[in-house]
């Protein structure tokens, strides 16, 4: 199947004339496509149907949780009242104000936080806030400290963020348990430690048994402890960050509260902490005084990481999914991810070296290239897993079926996994073969960008 | 109502059958954690069926208050048509991640593509990302972009000094850890004091940063003069837009834009209470130390075109702490939508927008003047959709009243407002006009 | 705007071109209509962009005042899971037609086998067609289908004197081309007056009708007698009732029900308006003498199930005037978000569905009657859903004095109301109970 | 690909206990497939893109004008102030009502009509309203006639609809140039005719040039003459059944004024009839005086043709599509239909017989057979018109591009056409093969049939 770029369709030119403008304060033409509704209704239809959605099939991708994304939330989120602009005053948007103030409170509860901001925009923006709200603490304590330490096995937005915030990363190695090694963490720790990312359970989905001790002594040498929530979806009801001695966290809405992740995007950050670094939260926060909610600023705010107040849309929607799932919903949600992945690794031929392991877990290919197992087992049907990482891993396909997922399912995921793993390396090396693309050529799209049609018409 | 989470598929005896494959009592003891820091479960949060969650929802939004709005600032809106809403809610799209298996996600792949490819046309640039979070963070990005690729040893960013809070909050926030600095020069009128800006520009100058249209809704007159400004200290002038003003003001690679960054979501998106989409488009010199994902066309095994994520080392999940950027999830579904919207509005629909936003604007301000005590615009230049008008009454008991009458405007000042004016709220602006004479 | 269809891709280049292709001057020498009823396409219809065409309808439908409605008598509704709204709006159902090439179709061709499939197990009876139009229509073409498949010579159909006005109507219609005519039996206290009903029937009866639910709420108690009293005179046995009350009362084979019509669009559809979703099943021998589409499964050449429309012979596209019924355009879209609500119901949900509608009725009725001057319900029956309400004051003046409170009941006579409560205004019913305390 | 039924995927039971109701007046159990929400949207997600539709790609089927169905209808029938019970008052439904009765007026505008009911559900129950009031105004007149007229190229309906009514059916064979046979419609009408049913154009696409001489004929024997409105998407704004001499007419919303076809309807078939024959129409019609609006019943009328008013929300849908187009919309929407059937039907290695056409053709395949060619043609990714129909052309394949194709698409379709024809015998007897499904046995469907998934379980 193939469908041509809406340029090749029709390439349309409109000049500039009759302008309201003088001439030289615009452009010339423009040139972009020029098509009527049904040929774009069809355009957009036929690129839907050659990509893999939730709604598809299995999308078992570790660190991902690629859950069900109801369609009641987009309704919410589609509601006229909620379409509103951000300068208007608090007097004429207290339902906007509320649901924020509520979903703050959410969770808070759920992640054991005292305060809560949702103004970043995406995971990475929540640790990058995170971040610099510890920075800000520090600071506010005539504390200049240069290093935020992180276990080599953690998301690499981790690093990014630390380095973005203009902090020194010290790595930390994974110890042979899969779990932090408590001895390099000990060497590693210092009183330039401004914080110690983790994410826990780990990206093997072991859960941190030494949590409280680690908490110690990241505290006994004035750092702080930052919760990575990308694998929030193992806890819920079982653990909460504030509970183990986490500072800070950030939630990813669009894993553990299920809105869409569109393809890429847009998620929702927000980040927790407790009381003590409320103040340096970004600014507005909402607040509630008799049933009157208001946006204020603090004083010893980072100020803002995002424009307005982030993705609103996508609060909405994971305001939505947690008011529909309640206590019971929510801890049925992590009991049903961690025996999925459970269920689903008991069904695999392979070894999967660290246990016990919760919503997910790093099976590897040993001797194959995990990679090529990935592609192979797109010929099955299935999306396959993260492949490759984390590092210590070798040849890792990092799986996480969420809850979504039922037997039936986790069979067919299962035996596509498994017979991927028994085809031969030829066959391996040419997939994937039923798919929309066969093995597209990465190499060759990064030595010789073409990133637009512009580019291709230049060929 | 069953307890338990609606989404999770299992029968009770599915999952008693599934505990035991694994060998596990129940689903309790597959959890690994310690008893110390283990949680009772009860948040206290109430479980809904859908109906009453929608109808929760529904009514607390319910309480935001209906009017008019007549608001700008950065955060615009246009009418948004069926089909965008109807196509981009398609599951396969909707439900879709980060496409790190191009061979089932060339769909979305080739959206993105298509998206770029319209920023590059509408920038005049040949490198364009497929999003940022929004404007401001765009922006920000681009500072630190400048402090990587330059070879000089420049570290000062001047931005205007009329700027969006928000943007400016943003870049501090996303400089702190470099050593970057943010300056403001002076506004003339509205536009840039060229000759202030010039004054402060020297070597050690990083980034120059303009807007067209600004903040107030002005269009600049003397982008040329601007670039070439910050191309003799090598430093590079960034630009900030919108998707519309695109269509019809000069193209910022013809005024030498080196990165041109703004807010893409004013097409595609209904309003947002401030939800973005960041545009980001750059000179092909700088192509690796672009920040965001980026989709380029290749062939798979059968020689037929394809396209994948590419340039991939650029990123966090790559390079870790020496990745050009930390952002991993993107706004690809809004860039999805505002690329449909592009495509449903086509080159003259494009255009014509455009040239309402001048024309509406236009003559909002000379029916405003019209009446007693009224001035508008306040600057003497042309505008794009929004001005800022004088009052001579207090203009934050004006904005008070007519909001009172159902209309939001903005408070700029003691004695100004400020006025945005788009499709959406055009058909409404006689009876704006009309409530301003109310209450003045 | 653009002067022509928004619809039609052609930029006036293609059209030149095309024109030229086929060797036509213009579009209007391709029409061969002679000159004198040649129309000079002036309807006097205004085009309008879609955003106007939209706040148009929005602003008409808004005349229509929000009331909670607690009315039933044959059109029923339910809280409409989104889910189905979202699947069912997915452009290849929505935009597809019949499935003349099944090959390409086997989606749709899946759903409405499996809509059949819920059918034959809520109903009993191995046979259910794809769709009627509603539940009048379905009735009306039962009634048909006795005059085709009795050997007897009988021609007399038996309904109840209480009938909802449109079945009578139309089915008075469908058998106005027949030698059909049809009779009323009296009921009893609400249910059907077996006795008497035994008094009428006899070998020259085609068919006897009988509601479960009625049209008043009641629930039947004697339906084998019914069941087994039309089987003495060899006439069809038509039961009437609803997709949600099959979830619950007995089911119609075991009652011996020789043909099952009723509303199917109670699940899936909204209030309506009264636009519906009619049920038709049937017993095997009369296969062959149904009407409408019936989808079967059948094998593709690699031996693969398939499904495909089936005994096509009895349509009118094949059997012209000697077909089944002139059924053509049905309503499979309406029964596609009826299988998708009962599929999301599941055989729990459906059941606790059917049962709150027993229990809700009810404790409605017993909360009416505790006011002064009402007694409910009038009969003494059990009630699906709804029940007659006798007021001592006009029964007209308090359902207009409820309108104004912003609830709507059925007037069914000088003093007798009819109140209809279901899932949707269920939350409402203290208020109704305010409400009418208030307008006595 | 294959999809599991639902019941294969998980079949449920639930017994009838804690009842409400005494045992005797319950089933004992309801059997149904048990799904959750995310296995259900995947299941209707893999249906659906096992299924043809419009916005899949080019659908010519001859006389079912499968036009785009613009999204926006769909957005204002899902307004909920359209979600109204029929049994309200008038006072409480004006909304409803102004819309119907505006709709009344449009369509009456456009077939050139004095009076419009929506009533009918589909083209076939206004086929069968028509005739009724064609019966009942005979009666009126004390004038007791039994046959219906009908050309033997008419739609199936037709016939069935006047058979349902009671009439005789007098088969009008085509003449010689694909019209009718002016001699034969002589011979054919008498004091027994009640109406001649005619499509116009006809069903190979021509317009039936002696059509006012046919009308005086039919009126002089008393008779009504009745207009099918199936392809009345070739007329608009070029020519109106009332002014042609046309007494009933049928419209079909699904067709001419784009409502969605919905894998076989709803759609809606109101009835036109002029000012005569207004007395007849069902009950009850709106009404408006002073701006206000009411439903009123006529003591002359037929009674109803449906439970209440008929497919409520195809009526609002149909409605938009004509506040949107206007008068230079529909007539550019007829223009563009019948330069794309005329564009078409010249890139075609076909003949096509009867000629000058309108909107739609009949090709012939000639020696081939027209059911194999159209499955061969689903290997080239369209789908083929309509086969075999109407008889009277050998091996017909009567295709209907609609307004909506541009010019490229009806290229591809032609291509599909071409390609189909020049394939072997062997290949067109086995296409389809780069379909869901391969030829499926529809002998042997209705030989066996299964028509449940409990029959498939009794196997």
């Amino acid at each position: 199947r193939y469908e041509p770029l809406l340029s090749e369709k029709n390439a349309a030119r409109e000049e500039i004339d009759d302008s309201p403008l003088p001439d030289e304060l615009t452009r010339d033409a423009v040139e972009l496509p020029g098509l009527s509704e049904p040929e774009l209704a069809r355009h957009y239809t036929r690129l839907s149907q050659m990509n893999w959605s939730v709604e598809s099939g299995p999308y078992p991708l570790g660190s991902c949780t690629m859950k069900y994304n109801p369609s009641f939330t987009e309704d919410v989120a589609a509601d006229p009242n909620a379409a509103i602009h951000p300068d208007r005053s608090p007097r004429t948007s207290q339902g906007t104000l509320e649901l924020l103030y509520e979903l703050q409170d959410y969770l808070a509860r759920i992640g054991g936080m005292d305060a809560v901001t949702l103004q970043p925009p995406a995971g990475a923006a929540g640790e990058f806030t995170g971040i610099l709200v510890a920075k800000a603490y520090h600071e506010s304590n005539g504390d200049d400290r240069s290093e935020v330490v992180i276990p080599a096995s953690a998301h690499g937005t981790n690093f990014a963020s630390a380095a973005m915030a203009g902090y020194d990363v010290v790595e930390l190695p994974s110890g042979d348990d899969g779990r932090v090694d408590m001895e390099a963490l000990d060497a590693a720790l210092s009183e330039d430690t401004a914080a110690l990312m983790l994410t826990n359970p780990n990206t093997v989905g072991l859960f941190e048994r030494d949590i409280v001790e680690i908490a110690e002594m990241v505290h006994d040498v004035g750092g702080l402890l930052y919760y990575d929530g990308a694998n929030l979806n193992a806890l819920l009801g079982r653990g909460r960050p504030g509970d183990m001695g986490f500072d800070i966290m950030h939630y990813n809405v669009h894993k553990t509260f299920a809105t869409p992740h569109g393809g890429g995007g847009p998620g929702a950050g927000p980040v927790g902490v407790v009381s003590e670094l409320e103040p340096f939260l970004p600014n507005p926060r909402v607040r509630e005084k008799g049933g009157n909610y208001r946006l204020e600023d603090a004083e010893d705010s980072i100020g803002k990481v995002h424009g307005y107040t982030g993705n609103w849309f996508v609060l909405v929607k994971a305001y939505a999914y947690i008011a529909r799932l309640g206590d019971a919903g929510l801890s049925d949600a992590s009991a049903k991810a961690v025996l999925n992945a459970n269920y689903l690794a008991e069904q695999l031929d392979y070894e999967v070296p660290y246990e016990p392991f919760h919503h997910e877990f790093a099976a590897t290919a040993g001797d194959r290239d995990a990679a090529d197992v990935a592609k192979r087992m797109l010929d099955y049907g299935v999306h396959p897993p993260t492949t490759k990482w984390p590092e210590f891993v070798p040849e890792a396909m990092l799986t996480e079926p969420t809850e979504i997922e039922n037997r039936d399912s986790l069979d067919d995921l299962a035996h596509a996994f498994n017979a991927a793993m028994a085809d031969s390396d030829e066959e391996l090396e040419n997939a994937p073969s039923r798919t929309t693309a066969r093995r597209i050529d990465q190499v060759g799209a990064a030595r010789d960008p073409q990133l637009s049609w512009q580019a291709l018409d230049d060929e | 109502m069953t307890r338990g989470s609606p989404y999770a598929p299992h029968t009770e005896a599915e999952t008693a059958a599934m505990l035991d494959a694994v060998g596990a009592a129940d689903e309790e003891s597959l959890f690994d954690i310690p008893e110390d820091v283990r949680f009772d479960g009860e948040f206290g949060l109430e479980e809904r069926s859908e109906r009453d969650a929608t109808t929760l929802l529904s009514s607390t939004l319910a309480k935001n208050k209906k009017l008019t709005e007549f608001l700008g600032r950065g955060h615009h809106s246009h009418y948004v048509p069926s089909l965008v809403n109807d196509l981009s809610r398609r599951s396969e799209f909707l439900t879709s991640y980060t496409q790190y298996q191009p061979e089932i996600t060339q769909g979305f792949l080739q959206v993105l593509f298509e998206y770029q490819s319209m920023l590059v046309e509408l920038t005049g640039l040949p490198v364009a990302n497929c999003s940022m979070y929004d404007a401001a963070t765009a922006l920000a990005e681009a500072a630190r972009l400048s402090n990587r690729v330059r070879q000089a040893s420049g570290h000062r960013i001047l931005v205007p000094e009329i700027l969006h809070d928000g943007k400016r909050s943003v870049l501090d926030n996303y400089v702190a850890g470099t050593d970057l600095t943010v300056e403001t020069y002076p506004m003339d009128d509205g536009n840039v004091d060229v000759d202030a800006l010039s004054d402060l520009a020297d070597d050690e100058v990083s980034m120059v940063y303009a807007e067209n249209p600004t903040v107030r809704g002005t269009i600049e007159e003397r982008l040329t003069e601007i670039g070439e400004l910050a191309d003799e200290v090598d430093a590079l002038f960034c630009l900030g837009t919108d998707i519309v003003a695109l269509g019809l003001l000069q193209e910022p690679a013809s005024v030498g834009a080196d990165v041109v960054v703004g807010e893409a979501g004013a097409l595609g998106m209904p309003n947002a209470y401030g939800m973005g989409l960041g545009l980001f488009a750059t000179r092909e010199e700088f192509l690796r130390q672009v920040p965001g994902r980026l989709v380029g066309a290749s062939e798979d095994a059968g020689g037929k075109r394809a396209y994948t994520l590419t340039l991939q080392t650029r990123e966090q999940h790559i390079r870790k702490e020496r990745a050009t950027s930390n952002i991993c999830t993107n706004q690809a579904w809004v860039a999805l939508r505002t690329a449909m919207h592009v495509a449903y509005l086509g080159p003259d629909g494009l255009v014509d927008l455009a040239k309402q936003c001048v024309t509406d604007a236009e003559s909002l301000a000379a029916e405003l003047s019209e009446l007693r005590g009224v001035r508008a615009p306040v600057h003497d230049r042309h505008h794009f959709r929004e001005f800022v008008v004088h009052t001579d009454q207090p203009a934050k008991a004006i904005a008070s009243d007519l909001e009172s009458e159902g209309f939001a405007v903005h408070v700029v000042s003691e004695h100004k407002l400020q006025v945005c004016v788009s499709d959406l709220n055009a058909p409404k602006v006689d009876q704006l006009v009309a409530a301003f004479e109310e209450v003045l």
